[in-house]
C-alpha cells in the first residue's frame, strides 16, 4: 500500500518473504488446536479415540523393557550392562532423532484434523503423483502445535523405537557404544521414516492402488514398515561387525548360551503384553471396533508360533528350546501385524504357525549357511517373519474389512503384487542404505569394540562397572562350549586380564 | 595334620557332612567348583546348535584334621559319597605343617 | 419340493441334514457384525465400551508375567529354566484349547450382539430348564465373526490361562514337561470350560435364582471360576505326584528357600496391576461406573491381605517373611475377586484380612497336616481363598448393585445358600474330574520326571540348557536345610552328577 | 416440636448433635450414587472418563514395581530381600494410613459429583478464606460412597504410594523395618496429605490467585506434592540415618555398586511406561484432550534428560554411567511432571536436559558436599528435579492451557511467584515436619539396624531369608572399593560372620 | 616357599588385605566358599518352616610366601581377622615343592 | 603324587584345558577366585564416585598327577597361558601323601 512496494524492491520482497514463510512454519497463525477443545467439539468421539491411541501408544513405548529383557537375557553377562544401556538409550536418542527430523519427514504429509501435517514432497510419474517424503512437523512448533498431530507423534515414537532396537540384537557383544548411538539417530531421522513414509505417511507405496494394485501396499501395523525394515538394518549391521570371537570354531557355529532364560522369557510376555498395544492401536481410533479381531488374530498367531517352534525345535534338536520357543512366540506376532486386521482367525492360525516353523529354519540358515553371527535372531524373527507377515496379507486379507481382499479371497493378484512391491523395495532399499551407513561408521568411528574388551566383557570399559559385580560370574568363556571348542581363536588374541 | 581334599557329587554332600559329623569332624570348608575327568560332558543343543557341557558341577570339601583321624575321615567319605558310577570323585591327603586358630591363636592340633 | 423328498428317504436326509447343521455352525449366514460398524450404529457406547475390555483383557493376560515370576521366584534355580517354560506354554496350549474347544463349550450359550452364541444344552429339573454347556463357536467360525464375540474371547482366554497356570506352582520341581502340556490342553479344552459355563456362561449355578436362591450364584470376576478351579486342580496335582524329593525328612516339613525372592516381589507387584484390569474389567461395560468400587476394594483387600499376612509372620514365626506376604497380598486379591462389585470397603477390609489370614494357616496345615507338597502356595492362595472369597460374597453383599444382597445385608440365607452350592459343586466336580484326569496321566505318560532329572534340576534333561549358565549356583541341596535334614532320601537315590 | 426440646437441655443437645453429625460423615443419608447410574445419565462422557483415569490409576499404582527395581537393582544383593519388601509393603501401609486417614485429610474439602467432600477447614487472612486441612472422607463411609469419589481415591493412592516409596531409597540397607512401616504410616495418613491438600485438595496453595499470583500455585501431575515431598522427606531420613558403614573413607565417599545394573534399567523403563500413566492422567478426564501434549512433553523431557546425564557423565567421569544415566531420564521425567501441560515441546527439552544435569550435580553435591548418603539418588531425582519442575512451571507455561502463563510467555512474576512460594512452603513445612518425625523415631523405637545386621546384609535378620539363597554371592564389602578404602570402620565394629 | 590358607570372616578381608600389604605381600587369592565349624548356624523360618542355615559364607584366602615370610604373615592376618569371638576361622601351613612365574617362566622363591 | 595349582587369566581356560588334554591330563578341577598381586586394578567410575577394581577375577585350576607329569604339565599350561603381560598368573607345585578313587576305594598313583 505505501509505495515502499515499488518494482525495485520486488527481487528482495520475494527473498524475504521466503525467509518468512520458512520462519512461519514453526510459528503461529495456522487454525491449530493445542488444548483439544475445538476437536472434541467437532468430534464427541476424539475422548475416546484419542484415549485409545494414547493407553496403545504407551504400552509400545512399554516394548523396549521386553526388548531389554530378551536381548540381555539371550546374551552373556559381562555385557549384560552394555546390552541394557543400548536398549534404554535407543529409546532417548531415537525420540530426540525423530522429534527434530524424523516425524516431519514421515508424516509432513498427513493432514491432522487442525493444524495438518500437509507438506509432502512428490514425484510425478505413469500419469500419477507419488509421495516421497513428508516436509512439515519438525521439532513439532507452533504450526503443528494441536493435539491430533502430538497423539500421532506421541503413538509413532514407540513404533520407531521398537525398530530401532531390533538391530541392537543383532550387533550386541561387540558393537561401540557411541557407533550404536550414531547409527540410532541416523536411522531415526531418515532410515525408518523414508519407508515409513511410503507406507504411512502417505508415500507411494500407500498409493499403488492408484495404478489398480488393491488397495495399495497395506501394513496395518508394521510388520513390514517396523518389523522388517528392523530386522535389515540387523542383518545389515551383524554383516558389517562380523561374528562374535569365538562364535564360529574352525567354520562351525558354536552355541553361546544367554545368561539368563529366564529373562529372555519374562521379555518375551511383556512383549506380548504391549503387542495387543502395538496392533489394536493401531486402528487409531476406538470406533473402529475391528481391533477385536485384531486383538484375537495377534493372540492365535503367537500362541501357534510359540507352539511350531517349539515342536519343530523338538524334532530338530531332541529337545523344546526356551529361546527358539520364545522366539516363535515373537515371530508369529512380527508375522500377523501387518495382516492381523484383514484375515480370518484360520488364517491367523496358519499365519503363525508358518512363522513359528519359518523362525527356526531362518536362524539355522543364518547362523550355518550365511555363518552371519546374530546373538538374538533378530533378523529371523522380525527380518524374515516381518516379510512374510507382509506378504500374507496379500493371500489372506477376507475382504471384511478395509476391502482388502487377497488371492485367497478372490482378490485376484493385485493386493499381493502391491504386497511384493512393498516387500522388495523394503529389502533393496532399506538394506541398501544401511549396509552403506554401517560401512561408512566402520570406515570413520569404527563399529566394533576392541577384542579386549570384546572377551573382558564390555561392562567395564564402556560403562565402568560390571552389570552384576556381587555375583560371582563363570568368566572363562569355555565353560559351555563344544567339545574342540575351547576357543582357539582366543589364543590368538591373547587378550589380557 | 593333614589336609583332605575331597571332589564330589553336588547331591551327596549332604550325606558327607552328615557321615563326618558321626565320627566327630566339625570343622569343613566347601567351594563350588567345576570339573572335568573320566565322567564325560554331554551334548546339549541351544538355539539347534550343538555344545557338550563338559565341565560338571562338584563340590569341594576342605578338612584339616589330625593324623589319627585320616583313615576313618576317607572311610567316611567314601561310604557316603560311593554310587559305583563314573564321576563319584577323588579324594587326596596332603601334609600339613601348622595350623593357627585366629580367635585363640593357638597352634597345634588343637586347633582343629 | 421334488418329489426326490419322498418317505424312502427321509431317513438319509435327516443325517445329512444334521451333518449340514453342524457345517453350518462354522460357516456364513448369520446376521454378523465383523467390522463393528453396525454394532457401533446401534450402540454407540461400544466404542468405549470395547475398549475397556480389551485393555483390561490385554492386562489379564500380561498376569502370566507375574505368575511366571512368583513362581519361578519361589522355587529353586535349576529348574527356573523349565517353570518359566511351563508359564510361558501354558498360554500357547491354553490358548489354542480354549480356541478351538473350550470357549465353545463355556459360552457357547450366551448371545453377543449380532452373531450371538446360543446353543446352550440344557436340563430340565425342578419344572426349570438349567444349562449345562454350550456348544457353538468352536474355532471362531464364520457363525461369530463378529466383533462382540471376539472381544468376549479375548477377555476371556486370559482368565482362562490364569485358571491354568496356578497349578503350575504346585507341581514345579518335578512334574513332566510333555504332560503338563496335555494337563493344559484337557483342563482347558474341558475342565475349566464346564465350571465356567455353569457360572458364567448362563448354566445352572447363574440359574439359580429361579428357585429363589437369591440372584443365583454369583462370582463377579472368579474367586471361584478362575482362581478356586485353579487351586482346586493345583491341589488334585500335588496329591498325585507327591512331594519333592528331600522335602520331608522323616516325615517333617523342609524349607525349600526360592532362589530369588526378589522375583517373587516384583512378580506379586505386577499381579496386583493386572488385577485391576481382572477386576475392574469383569464389568464388561465401561459405561457400569462400578468398576470405581471394584478398584477400592481390590485395592484394600490386597493391602490389607499382606498386613495380616505379615503381621500373623511375626506373631507365629518371629519375622515379616517375604513370600508369605506376597501370598497374603495374592490371597487379599483373590478373596475379593468375587464380592469385588458387591461389598461395601469395610467388608473389603475385613475379606482381605482374613484371607491373608486364612493363606498363613493353610500353608502349614496343607505342608504339616496334609503333607502335601505345594511349593509356591497354589492351593493355599487360590484354592482356599478362592472358596472364601465365593462364600463371603453371600455374606457381605449390600445391595447397591444388582440388587445382590448378603447375610448381613438382609440377604437372608439365599444369596449364601447360592453360593455355599456353587462352592460345594465346585470342590466335587472339579477335584473328582481333575483328580481322574491327573491319575490317567500319570498311569499312561507318567506325571512325574525321574529321581535324577529332579535332583540335577529339570532344566538341562528336559530343555537342554540351564536358566543361569554363568552364574555360580550352589548345586548343593543340603546348603539350606535343617539341621537333620540333610535329606537322606537321596542317599538312597545315588543320583549321577 | 415435642416441649422436650425447651430451652434447658439446649445444652445436651448441642453435644448430643455434634457426635450424631460426626457419626453421620460415615453413614447414609447424602445424596450418593454408588452403582454410577446417576452419574452417567447426568453425564454420558463420564464412561470414557472414568476408565481413563481408572487405567492411569492402575498405572500409578504399577510405578511400585519400577521403584522396586531401581531402588533394589542400585543397592547391594545382601539387602535386596529388605528393600523389595520395603517397596511392597509400602503400598500395603501407605494403602491403608490413606483409606483410614489421609485421604478425608487430603481431599475431605473437594466436591464429587454426588456424595461430595465437602468438609474443608479453612481459615481467614488478607480478607480471603484459605483451606488448611480437609475433613470428610476417612474410611470412605456410607457418606461418600459415589463412584466419583471411589475413582478419585484410587486414582490418588497411586501418587501417594509413589511419594512414600522414594525415602526407602535413601534409607536403603540400613533403616529398622519396623520403623519404615511406621513412618509410612504417619507420613501417608498425615504429612503427604496436608501439602497435597494445600495444592490438589482446594488449600490455600491453589487459591493463590486471589491474590493475584497467576491462577494460583500449579502442579499438575506432581514434580512438587508427590515427588518432592518424597525427595524432601529422603533428605531428612538419610540425614537423621547417617551414611552406611564404609559410605565414607577418610571423609571421602566411596563408590558402593548396585548389584544388579539390569534390574535398575529395566526398573527405569517401567517407570517411563507408567509415567505416561501418571501424567496424562492428571488431566483426570479424556474430554481434556490435551493429554496428548502431557505426553510428548513427558517423553521428551525424559529422552533429554537421559540424554544430558549421559554426556554429563561421559565429561565429568570418562564413561556413560548406566545409573547415573537411569537417574537422568527419572530426573527429567520428574521435572515435567508440574509443568507437562502448559509448556511447549522445546520448553519440555530444555526443562529435561537441565533436569538430567541438574541430578548429576545434585548427586555429586549430595554426596560430597553435604556427606549425606543416599544410596540411590533420590534426593536429587525426586526433591531437586520434583522443586525444578515446580519452578519451570512459573517460567515456561505457554498460556494455551487453563490461561497459565510463565514468566517467558507474558505472565509475568505472578505466577512465578506463586510457585516459589509453593516451592519454599514444600521444603520448609515437608522437610520440617519429617526431619522431626524421623528424629522421634530414631529416639523412640530407632532408624538404624545394629552395624552387625548391616554388615551381614538385612535380609537374614529381618525376614529370615536371603534375597538369592542359590547364587555365590561375594560377601565381602572389599571386592570393589577404593584402594585406600578397604573400610576402615569395619575394623573397629568388629562385627560376626 | 610355604602356602597359608586361611578361612576368614568375609567383613575382614579388606583389613586382612591391608594388614598384608603393609608387610609387604602383594599376592593373594581369594575364593567364596562355605564353612562350618564350631560356629554354629542359626535356625530361620522361610514360610513357617524351619530350617538351619549351618554353612556360613566365609572367604578362603591362599598366599604363596616365602619361609620367612610365615610368621610375620600370620601375625598380620590375626591382627587383622579376630574379633575373639567364634567363628574367627584358622590358617593352615603347608609345605610347597616349586613355583613357576607363567609370564617370565621363572621359578623358585623370586616368583612371590 | 603331586598337586598343581595355577592361577591364571580366564580367557585362556580353554587353551590351557586343551593342551593338557594333548599330553593326556584328563583330571581338572576349576574354581572362580579373585586374584591380587603385580596386576593392579583400575579406577573406574560409578555415579561419578572413584572405586578400583583391585581383585581381578581369576581361575584357578587344581591337578592332581604323577610325579612324572609335573614338568610337563608346568609346559603345557605356560605354553597355554602366557602373554608375557603382567596378570598371566603363577603354578605352585606341592607334595600330596595318597589319593583314593572314591568310585573304586583304590589308591595310589592310578587314580589319577
Ligand atoms: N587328577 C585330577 N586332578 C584334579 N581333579 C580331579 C582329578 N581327577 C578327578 N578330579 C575331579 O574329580 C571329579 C570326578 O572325577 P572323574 O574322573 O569324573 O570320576 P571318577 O573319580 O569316578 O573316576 C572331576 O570332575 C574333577 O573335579
Ligand atoms: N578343620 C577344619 N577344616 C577345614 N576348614 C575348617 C576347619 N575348621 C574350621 N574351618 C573353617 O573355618 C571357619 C571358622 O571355624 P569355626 O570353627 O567356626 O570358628 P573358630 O575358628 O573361631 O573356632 C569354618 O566356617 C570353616 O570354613
Ligand atoms: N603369592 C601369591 N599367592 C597367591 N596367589 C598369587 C600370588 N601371586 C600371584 N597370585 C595369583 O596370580 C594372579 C596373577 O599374578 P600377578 O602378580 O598379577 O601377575 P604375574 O604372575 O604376571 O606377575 C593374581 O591375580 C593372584 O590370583
Amino acid at each position: 500500500m505505501s509505495n515502499y512496494f515499488n518494482n525495485r524492491h520486488i527481487g528482495s520482497w520475494l527473498l524475504i518473504s521466503l525467509i518468512l514463510v520458512l520462519l512461519i512454519t514453526s510459528t503461529a497463525f495456522a487454525a491449530n488446536d493445542p488444548n483439544g477443545s475445538a476437536t472434541l467439539k467437532q468430534d464427541p468421539n476424539s475422548a475416546v479415540n484419542y484415549i485409545w491411541v494414547l493407553i496403545c501408544g504407551a504400552m509400545v513405548i512399554f516394548m523396549m523393557t521386553g526388548f531389554a529383557m530378551v536381548e540381555t537375557g539371550f546374551t552373556r553377562a559381562r555385557h549384560a550392562n552394555n546390552t541394557m544401556m543400548m536398549n534404554l538409550m535407543v529409546w532417548a536418542v531415537g525420540g530426540l532423532a525423530f522429534y527434530f527430523i524424523g516425524f516431519g519427514l514421515m508424516f509432513g504429509g498427513v493432514g491432522g484434523m487442525f493444524g495438518s501435517l500437509d507438506k509432502l514432497l512428490t514425484i510425478k510419474m505413469f500419469g500419477h503423483s507419488w509421495g516421497l517424503l513428508g516436509a512439515k512437523g519438525f521439532g513439532l512448533g507452533n504450526s503443528v502445535y494441536d493435539v491430533s498431530i502430538f497423539l500421532l507423534f506421541f503413538f509413532q515414537v514407540g513404533f520407531l523405537d521398537t525398530a530401532l532396537t531390533i538391530p541392537s540384537g543383532a550387533m550386541a557383544e561387540r558393537i561401540k557404544f557411541s557407533t550404536y548411538l550414531v547409527y540410532t539417530f541416523i536411522a531415526g531421522a531418515f532410515i525408518y521414516p523414508l519407508f515409513g513414509n511410503w507406507v504411512w505417511g502417505g508415500g507411494w507405496l500407500s498409493q499403488l492402488g492408484q495404478i489398480g494394485l488393491g488397495q495399495g501396499f497395506k501394513d496395518f501395523a508394521g510388520s513390514s514398515a517396523v518389523h522388517a525394515v528392523g530386522g535389515t538394518m540387523a542383518l545389515a549391521s551383524a554383516i558389517v561387525l562380523g561374528p562374535r570371537i569365538g562364535k564360529y570354531i574352525k567354520g562351525k557355529p558354536v552355541a553361546i548360551p544367554g545368561h539368563d532364560l529366564g529373562m529372555g522369557v519374562l521379555g518375551t510376555m511383556l512383549l506380548i503384553f504391549c503387542w495387543f498395544g502395538f496392533n489394536c492401536g493401531s486402528t487409531f481410533a476406538a470406533t473402529d471396533l475391528r481391533f477385536t479381531v485384531v486383538a484375537v488374530n495377534t493372540l492365535l498367531a503367537g500362541c501357534v508360533g510359540g507352539m511350531a517352534a517349539m515342536i519343530y525345535m523338538c524334532f530338530s534338536s531332541g529337545k523344546p528350546d526356551t529361546s527358539m520357543s520364545c522366539n516363535g512366540i515373537l515371530a508369529g506376532l512380527v508375522a500377523i501385524t501387518a495382516p492381523c486386521a484383514y484375515v480370518p482367525t484360520w488364517a491367523a492360525v496358519l499365519i503363525g504357525g508358518i512363522a513359528g516353523i519359518l523362525v527356526c529354519y531362518s536362524v539355522y540358515f543364518v547362523e550355518n549357511r550365511l555363518k552371519i553371527d546374530d546373538p538374538v535372531g533378530a533378523v529371523s524373527v522380525h527380518g524374515v517373519n516381518g516379510l512374510w507377515g507382509t506378504i500374507a496379507l496379500g493371500l489372506f486379507a477376507d475382504g471384511t474389512y478395509g476391502n482388502v481382499k487377497g488371492l485367497f479371497f478372490g482378490g485376484g493378484f493385485g493386493q499381493l503384487g502391491a504386497q511384493l512391491i512393498g516387500a522388495l523395495t523394503l529389502i533393496i532399499v532399506i538394506f541398501s542404505l544401511s549396509y552403506l551407513l554401517f560401512k561408512l561408521l566402520d570406515r570413520t568411528i569404527g563399529m566394533r569394540v576392541s577384542a579386549e574388551e570384546e572377551l573382558t566383557g564390555l561392562d567395564v570399559p564402556v560403562h565402568g562397572a560390571v552389570c552384576y559385580p556381587e555375583f560371582s560370574i563363570s568368566s572363562s568363556l569355555s565353560i559351555t562350549t563344544n567339545n574342540t571348542t575351547i576357543p582357539n581363536s582366543i589364543t590368538i588374541e591373547k587378550s589380557k586380564n | 595334620m593333614k589336609k583332605i581334599e575331597a571332589y564330589l557329587r553336588p547331591n551327596c554332600i549332604g550325606d558327607v557332612i552328615n557321615s563326618l559329623h558321626e565320627i566327630g569332624i566339625e570343622g569343613i570348608s566347601l567351594t563350588e567348583i567345576k570339573g572335568y575327568g573320566q565322567q564325560k560332558g554331554h551334548v546339549e543343543h541351544y538355539r539347534g546348535a550343538e555344545y557338550t557341557i563338559n565341565l560338571l558341577p562338584k563340590i569341594k570339601i576342605e578338612l584339616f584334621i589330625k593324623d589319627t583321624q585320616v583313615s576313618s575321615a576317607i572311610k567316611a567319605i567314601t561310604k557316603a559319597a560311593q554310587t559305583g558310577e563314573i564321576g563319584d570323585g577323588k579324594i587326596f591327603i596332603s601334609p600339613v605343617e601348622e595350623g593357627i586358630r585366629i580367635r585363640t591363636g593357638e597352634t597345634g592340633e588343637t586347633v582343629i
